[in-house]
């Protein structure tokens, strides 16, 4: 079953960067999806195929719009900062906590903390993620923190990847 | 077409000079190390321009891959900055 | 050990986010590896480019999940093979157009031009240095990293 | 009108990123200049990867707007991830923060474990 979807993603990858379905190029593409799935096979994600889901899918496409619009407001934020002649920055680490529990789930929220206004994961270990800040607002509240930083992203991820 | 397409470039070059500043200038070897990061995606905006002025679709290759072995080697000098070594 | 249990290893490699990244793109690094080399005769790249790509991969399996899963993968042995073997490819496809007159003659149907088929046995030829650049590349990289470190005082 | 769209996104991208490098050069230690560039250079060079594949759409050069939104994902997906990898290799080899800085709970954490 994994297989199988790693191969059709491939396929598709490889019609896309081709861009032509004449006999050759088709025929060129499935013996290298198979050499890809014969040889990554077993580093591939393990639960891929949930993925599929149709629930899960409406959900993915709804989030790619929702982050866009956050890293859109980082970069005003950022800009914000950064011509500001005085400078406006109050940085730390913090320490958050996150309740997505699959590997998929706590990377993808990883990398969307990253990309949002004025912060960057330094860390993760377990359940906690270590978090720079570039504007401290509490002093060592962890539930206050991790429901301004994470909680927006957690509602949507939740039910993408668990 | 050619003058929007030259501001664009020099504005490009700009930003790439203030990251060779910091590659220069940068008073601890992560710092330099952030320079070379972000250089790497910069160059990738070059890459689509070139493909947009000549009209060809392979210069998007060299994209790809230039952003490609621009993370590669971001993950290979993390793991040399955390005093590591490369097998373990 | 095996290697799905090797790569789960929390104590090795980097964090958890960059393995899972790695996991995700790994496969298309390998596909866009053999993309390069497949088109290396209408677009730019070819064999070296591709083999660099392929090698590449490998690497990021090196730096992500520690030097046993890499091993694991693909070892010393295997990886000076593969190098062998594409070397001595090369050169039987250069001896197999003596059968038609001179060395490297191009004797494979040439197609139309453009089109994946256009060009004979460019793309074997590719395929070939592919093969042989990738490997000693990896093998190479290996032998550096893994066989040719400094060991330290508290190691010994 | 779709070369209008394609200018107008690859405008605010270079403008994104010559933000970025202005913050790179500017912001004071290594973690902030990380930040800035980090998250305005890869929205810059979405957007203009974005704008080049409207262009290419508009124009019916389908190869060239379908690979800059190949290019575009993969940029999306692994800036981040180099990002963090770096933060952490920079925490490791002891870079400290800036002096104005308020908490650093990381370093905590990795006093009680040593």
């Amino acid at each position: 079953m994994k297989a199988i979807i790693q191969f059709l993603i491939m396929i598709a990858l490889w019609l896309l960067l081709t861009w032509s379905l004449q006999p050759a190029d088709v025929i060129a593409g499935i013996v290298i999806s198979i050499l890809t799935v014969a040889l990554m096979g077993n580093i591939f994600l393990d639960k891929a195929a949930r993925l599929f889901n149709p629930i899960r899918l409406f959900w993915g496409i709804l989030y790619i719009p929702y982050l866009l619009w956050y890293i859109l407001i980082a970069n005003f934020d950022v800009a914000y900062r950064v011509l500001n002649p005085a400078m406006p920055i109050r940085p730390g680490i913090v320490k958050i906590k996150t309740c997505l529990e699959t590997e998929m789930g706590k990377t993808f929220l990883a990398n969307s903390i990253t990309l949002t206004p004025g912060t960057l994961t330094v860390d993760i270990i377990g359940q906690d993620l270590y978090i720079h800040w570039i504007n401290v607002k509490y002093d060592n509240d962890i539930e206050a923190q991790s429901y301004e930083i994470a909680g927006k992203f957690e509602r949507i991820l939740r039910r993408i990847f668990e | 077409m050619s003058t929007i397409m030259l501001v664009f470039i020099w504005a490009l070059l700009i930003s790439a000079f203030l990251c060779l500043y910091r590659i220069a200038m940068g008073p601890t070897p992560p710092d330099r190390t952030v320079g070379i990061d972000i250089l790497g995606t910069i160059v990738v905006g070059f890459c689509a321009f070139m493909s947009l002025y000549t009209g060809k679709d392979y210069y998007m290759n060299i994209g790809i891959s230039w952003a490609l072995l621009s993370f590669i080697g971001t993950v290979a000098l993390a793991k040399f900055l955390e005093r590591r070594s490369f097998d373990e | 050990m095996d290697l799905k249990e090797l790569s789960r290893d929390e104590s090795r490699g980097m964090t958890l986010i960059v393995k899972t990244i790695s996991r995700l793109i790994m496969s298309f690094v390998i596909l866009f590896g053999c993309f390069i080399i497949i088109y290396g005769h209408i677009t730019p790249g070819g064999g070296f480019a591709g083999g660099i790509i392929l090698t590449i991969a490998y690497v990021l399996l090196l730096l992500a999940f520690g030097g046993k899963v890499a091993m694991a993968k693909l070892s010393n042995f295997w990886a000076s093979m593969w190098d062998n073997i594409g070397a001595l490819s090369f050169v039987v496809i250069g001896f197999l157009g003596m059968t038609g007159g001179y060395f490297f003659l191009n004797f494979l149907d040439h197609g139309s031009p453009g089109h994946l088929v256009s060009a004979g046995m460019i793309p074997l030829c590719n395929i070939f240095i592919a093969l042989k650049v990738g490997a000693a590349l990896y093998a190479i990289f290996i032998g550096l990293s893994v066989y040719g470190r400094i060991v330290t005082e508290e190691e010994k | 009108m779709s070369e209008t769209i394609g200018y107008i996104m690859i405008t605010v991208g270079v403008l994104f990123d010559v933000l970025g490098c202005v913050g790179l050069v500017r912001l004071p230690d290594v973690y902030n200049r990380l930040q800035a560039a980090t998250k305005c250079v890869t929205l810059g060079t979405c957007l203009i990867l974005f704008g080049v594949a409207v262009m290419g759409f508009g124009s019916g050069q389908n190869a060239m707007a379908v690979k800059s939104l190949i290019c575009a994902a993969f940029v999306l997906i692994t800036s981040p991830t180099g990002a963090h990898a770096l933060a952490r290799g920079s925490h490791k080899a002891g870079v400290p923060l800036w002096q104005g800085s308020v908490i650093d709970q990381y370093q905590e954490y990795e006093e009680t474990k040593s």
